[in-house]
């Protein structure tokens, strides 16, 4: 580390332009010499500074950012070079240096994906008890109005409710009823069935069933 | 009254220019000395400032020399109507009483025992509230995540799209029998237990007459279904039909029994 | 990546315990063989997985979370190994691996500050002598209450600087006295400390070495 710091503040100090560029890979004099461009002395420096850059940025990083990096103006493919090559040396690793369309920036590989989920098992969303009513009332008393299923449950049912089941495929509207507002009528769909892993609705538990089961919790039926 | 001490902290910057001591001039911009005031953490900070700057020896305070200056300094503030904080007042009442005791002539029998300076309590708080300004300052020294180094955070993509949750058979039984439970508190709400394959077959009726055409009678039967489901269909319809959900129509005596949904069920 | 996701789902496969512990480095059987360990096959893939979650993980990881990562049962020694392999790898790099007191972290390199801050030109805000004051209480006496630090400060603590060291994540109420009043207590949190790169309070200057204006003047202790 004080390593480092001594060739950082080196850096510092250094940032002027080398006559003969050096291959930072090799460290010896590059063989041939760029096409006359001044070249960032301490590229090395560079790429470190552009690979924390890159690495702690939370969003792609574009040209003209990195380019902010450098002690000194710096042409873009001394970027893009030094980029390619920190690219490289990330080619073995958990994740990878991708050029994007605003920029470039390091991402986790996607195969890395399985392993990373298991430190953030994001918990199975579930669905209020309002939607779990809803649904209910719409596969057992179907079709259904809004209107029937607000009477059951007792309170406003909201058209986010609906709207919710409606996209997960789960109700549809299979036409509205014959009284005054022309309620539309709701129905669950055969992909509900899928979902449930059902033939049909006739293997939701019977309500005879349900029926007996409050019962032992000591209440009398309806 | 040394003023070497050349690591006394600027009291204030005004105008960018540091104010090493309090003006000697008799007059003081206002807005100076709410800086000033500003700049000290309260009574002890001030004290600390004083005794600094006045090399004086903490273990063995000039309470008459401390008392003094300190008091100067409440008298400019409240000369210029600053407003101070009761603390700062509350420390001059402290400081005259320890003076004051200073000044009483020890009882003998207690001096065998040591009596306590009176200055033991002041001094051990500028020493513990020293301590821990300088404690703060090598805290504010310390390199901090975000002020003096970045933290790495490289991008997950979840490609996974947006997770739905899962629905058992048995969240829609809990479902219903808090419904249930619910219905049976409010008798008004009435639950009726109904074959559940009535509703299915009455579902399935009417997405088959969605077009809105007539359909006859017979085609809404699934024959195959054996007669239990001809039954339940028949039942169904009839409740479609109860509930002006279909219209039924024969034309002749013996005639074709027809069956359309409601007109203003064909949804648009 | 094809291959990557090849030698990925191979690991899946094959984690079973290898007779001949391999050097990973050098793909050749090692001389000595370990202390008779389950060695975790593909330590390899292990460790660049263990790189991805560590770059892409927001907080620290603990070991325990770090174990989740293996797909057999794994020794905490084992994990320590490959982070710091790891460490080591990134040593050139513009980023380290630390260990503070949630578990392990990259950062980028103080020395790097100087350059990101020109992405990034807006700093947090230094905290007010008030607040640093009031968080060095807490963090040498604690558990304290408000009425200890105002008493070590000689004025009152506003609401305020307590709200913002707790929104901050750096103290906490870790319960109340049994006094009248039931005051909170306050105590710094290891968010503090990984705030500062520490692994444990102990890190914390010492009161000793940071000593008083009595030392400082030259004047004899009591």
């Amino acid at each position: 580390m004080s390593e480092q710091a001594a060739a950082l503040s080196q850096a510092d100090t250094q940032l002027t332009v080398r006559a003969e560029p050096f291959d930072e890979a090799q460290d010896r004099p590059v063989e041939a010499p760029s096409e006359g461009g001044a070249v960032p002395i301490d590229a090395a420096q560079l790429k470190k500074t552009l690979e924390a850059a890159l690495l702690t940025a939370q969003e792609p990083l574009s040209l003209a950012e990195l380019k902010k990096l450098g002690d000194a103006p710096l042409e873009n493919r001394h970027i893009e070079e030094l980029l390619e090559q920190l690219a490289k040396e990330y080619s073995g690793s958990g994740v990878e240096l991708n050029r994007v369309a605003n920029g470039w920036r390091f991402r986790a590989r996607p195969e890395m994906q399985p392993y990373l989920d298991r430190l953030n098992p994001q918990k199975p969303p579930r669905y209020s008890r309002a939607v779990m009513e809803t649904l209910a009332i719409i596969a057992y008393r179907q079709p259904v109005t809004r209107g029937d299923i607000e009477e059951i449950r007792g309170v406003a049912v909201s058209s986010q409710i609906l709207k919710t089941l409606e996209v997960r495929g789960w109700i549809e509207t299979i036409g509205t009823r014959d009284t005054p507002g022309k309620p539309e009528l709701f129905a669950t769909t055969k992909q509900l069935l899928d979902d449930l892993n059902l033939r049909s609705l006739q293997e939701l538990p019977s309500l005879e069933e349900i029926g007996t089961l409050l019962e032992q919790g000591g209440q009398t039926a309806a | 009254m040394t003023q070497t001490d050349l690591q006394i902290t600027p009291l204030a910057r005004i105008h960018g220019e540091p104010v090493l001591e309090m003006p000697h001039d008799l007059y003081i911009p206002p807005d100076a000395l709410e800086v000033v005031l500003e700049t000290f953490q309260g009574p002890l900070d001030l004290l600390l400032y004083l005794i600094r700057r006045h090399n004086l020896d903490v273990l063995d305070i000039p309470m008459a020399q401390l008392t003094q200056q300190y008091m100067d300094y409440i008298e400019i503030m409240q000369r210029n109507r600053l407003e101070l904080a009761a603390e700062y007042l509350l420390m001059a009442a402290v400081l005259i009483e320890i003076k004051s005791r200073m000044l009483l002539p020890r009882p003998p029998k207690a001096s065998e025992e040591g009596v306590e300076d009176p200055r033991a309590e002041l001094m051990r708080r500028l020493l513990e509230y020293e301590q821990m300004k300088l404690a703060a300052q090598k805290l504010n020294e310390l390199p901090q995540a975000g002020r003096d180094f970045e933290l790495v955070q490289v991008l997950i993509e979840h490609t996974v799209e947006q997770r739905l949750p899962n629905v058992a058979v048995e969240d829609l039984r809990q479902a219903w029998l808090a419904l249930l439970a619910r219905a049976k508190q409010n008798a008004h709400h009435k639950v009726r237990r109904e074959e559940l394959s009535v509703r299915e077959q009455m579902t399935r009726l009417l997405r088959q007459l969605r077009h809105g055409e007539f359909e006859v009678f017979e085609n809404l039967f699934d024959v195959s279904g054996g007669i239990p489901q001809l039954v339940v269909t028949f039942i169904a319809i009839l409740e479609l039909a109860k509930e002006t959900l279909v219209e039924i129509s024969q034309s002749e005596t013996l005639g074709n029994i027809y069956v359309r949904a409601s007109r203003s069920l064909i949804a648009s």
